[in-house]
């Protein structure tokens, strides 16, 4: 399944619960501030490995974090956004 | 007619503080009506909505609690809480609400609408939804 | 597909908003249908005509409408939700006794059943938030 | 004591336009002085006039209406965060060309300049937000 | 100085990052969703230590949390709410 | 005329995701007019306001990280950042754009606005502060 996140994993607690309730099978996209969450040397990263991660191109833009990712973050354009919507039966936002 | 869907209400959210309780519990009421297979989780702070005891009179807000009682009788009726948001935020079973309803397939007996879970299980009730609405 | 939208988050306070219009979009410009998009919670204020926002910044509220006009979209702002803050349209104006309205061409006012029969009517439910 | 409040969210939504008016009457009941209630980001939506909540509900907007007619309070909607979201009065509606006005009576729009001095003439500047 | 947290320590950062700037004469008044971190046996009950902590009665009475509280948490209502402010010559709202 | 006022500014949410950044800015800039003492912290997630390489551009908003640039013009040079907010971000001084200001008492010399200060500074420029505003 795809679940999305678009809170800041050190504001609030959206991402390690998250994190917490997927499965090694599913996506977890970020998005909005939620792209926070894929910093490499954070006090959160060891936490990325538990899922396959995706973040949204346009919002790690805006944010200016490009050169700050942590490896293997799989980065999408809101086009890839659309598809792991229709890819994944179950669609579950921690807003 | 399509098919019956699994709907899941995921409530992470304590009440009062901000609206998405009232509306969430809104939208329950309303979706009983529509013949799909509803469930509930509480689940972090939403664990809140169904605390025991609640009295808003001093605060000028409307106290919407009583409201869950009355799911059990609009057919909502799975109804599950996260062991480990209890744990971490002190509470136990004991202190939430006694959330029942009657059981048309055993006579009309009273049951329990209210099952704990570990997160390795909301996990799997997640997984096997069709369509999740988050509050 | 079949895709329904929830927008619980008003203009400009929330990047909510943003999301679901961008995701709306590229949904359509891929050959996907969007059965509907429905707002709530603080979301019904994308639904004002009332707003002018600054030259240089994007028109959040304008920029649904238009959305709407060119792909005959149904966006549907929450009854109950609009009451308590106060997006307006004729029929609840006179309802409700008040002197004006503030609804946005585009969009329409309903219930939450709208929201439950997204659910069932598409393939998929996207929720943005907060 | 000279005190001033700055408000930062809408109705309903938040729970932090009740704690100040809460805050602001009971001030008021212990012979304070509020200098001005600013409202900020969607603290502006406090401000219309065109909102129904249910009748078993407080009305958060009409309260603060209320209590400023009976306190003579000086409530001030930021105008770059009202035009942002569409809260309008009169002067806003010629100047941007809008069909429709919908500020409650008891509030005016002005600059951020008012919470500036606010916090510069009260004795405490006290922030409710999310 | 006093502190004003309005959020849940378990959803947001803003009790946390209070605890670890107050200084220990300084009073935290917790009001709205904060209350919950007035909660005895919690994951965050440590903290209460670090400074004077006080919580507003009506949200703690909204919740139903009166039972829950940890020892030693003052109750006050919105008179002792304008008193702290009154008392105090610098206020900040970790919103 | 009132006496002078030692302004404190505390940001702590992220910019984009939602308004507060922007909208707090836009206060800052007023308040430069006013003639009181004003300074600006950034921690916890208000660190990100600050970061180098902003573009806004395919999000469709407005990139208005330009703006903090233009800070030192209007006065406004004491500009702290928490150390412990950086590194729980896995960032560092150098990640954050270079805020300078022209100082008049020293022949218009180019300086650095910004300081780096640990919690504990930082808590003793909350406590000396008479009015907070908080974002």
């Amino acid at each position: 399944m795809l679940h999305i996140v678009n809170k800041s994993p050190f504001e609030k607690d959206a991402f390690t619960s998250c994190m917490g309730h997927a499965s090694s099978s599913s996506t977890v996209l970020l998005i909005e501030d939620g792209v926070f969450a894929a910093l490499k040397g954070s006090a959160v990263a060891d936490q990325l490995s538990k899922a396959k991660v995706v973040a949204l191109q346009s919002d790690v833009a805006a944010r200016g974090i490009e050169a700050n990712l942590a490896e293997g973050i799989e980065l999408v354009d809101y086009a890839g956004f659309v598809d792991l919507v229709t890819e994944n039966r179950t669609v579950q936002s921690w807003v | 007619m399509s098919e019956i869907k699994k709907f899941l209400y995921v409530n992470r959210k304590a009440p009062y503080g901000t609206v998405y309780a009232l509306e969430s519990l809104e939208v329950v009421l309303i979706g009983a009506a529509f013949d799909q297979d509803v469930r509930l989780i509480f689940m972090d702070d939403g664990v809140f909505q169904i605390k025991k005891g609640q009295n808003a009179e001093a605060s000028g807000m409307k106290n919407f609690s009583p409201t869950y009682n009355a799911l059990g009788d609009y057919d909502v009726n799975q109804i599950y809480v996260e062991k480990e948001s209890l744990e971490a935020r002190g509470l136990t079973l004991d202190d939430l609400m006694d959330l029942t309803y009657e059981d048309e397939d055993d006579d009309w007996a009273e049951k329990k609408s209210i099952r704990l879970l570990s997160a390795d299980e909301i996990r799997d009730l997640m997984e096997e939804s069709d369509v999740v609405l988050s509050f | 597909m079949k895709i329904s939208i929830q927008v619980n988050e008003g203009p400009y306070q929330h990047q909510s908003s943003d999301s679901a219009y961008h995701f709306v979009k590229s949904a359509l410009e891929k050959g996907h249908e969007i059965f509907r998009v429905f707002f709530y919670h603080d979301g019904v204020n994308n639904g004002t005509r009332l707003a002018s926002p600054p030259q240089d910044d994007r028109n959040v509220q304008q920029r649904w409408s238009d959305l709407a006009k060119e792909h005959d979209l149904d966006l549907v702002i929450c009854v109950a939700a609009a009451q308590r803050r106060g997006i307006v349209d004729d029929g609840e104006a006179e309802r409700n006794g008040k002197d004006a309205t503030n609804i946005m061409d585009g969009f329409r006012i309903s219930g939450l059943g709208q929201l439950i029969e997204a659910g069932i009517q598409a393939d998929r439910l996207v929720v943005f938030g907060d």
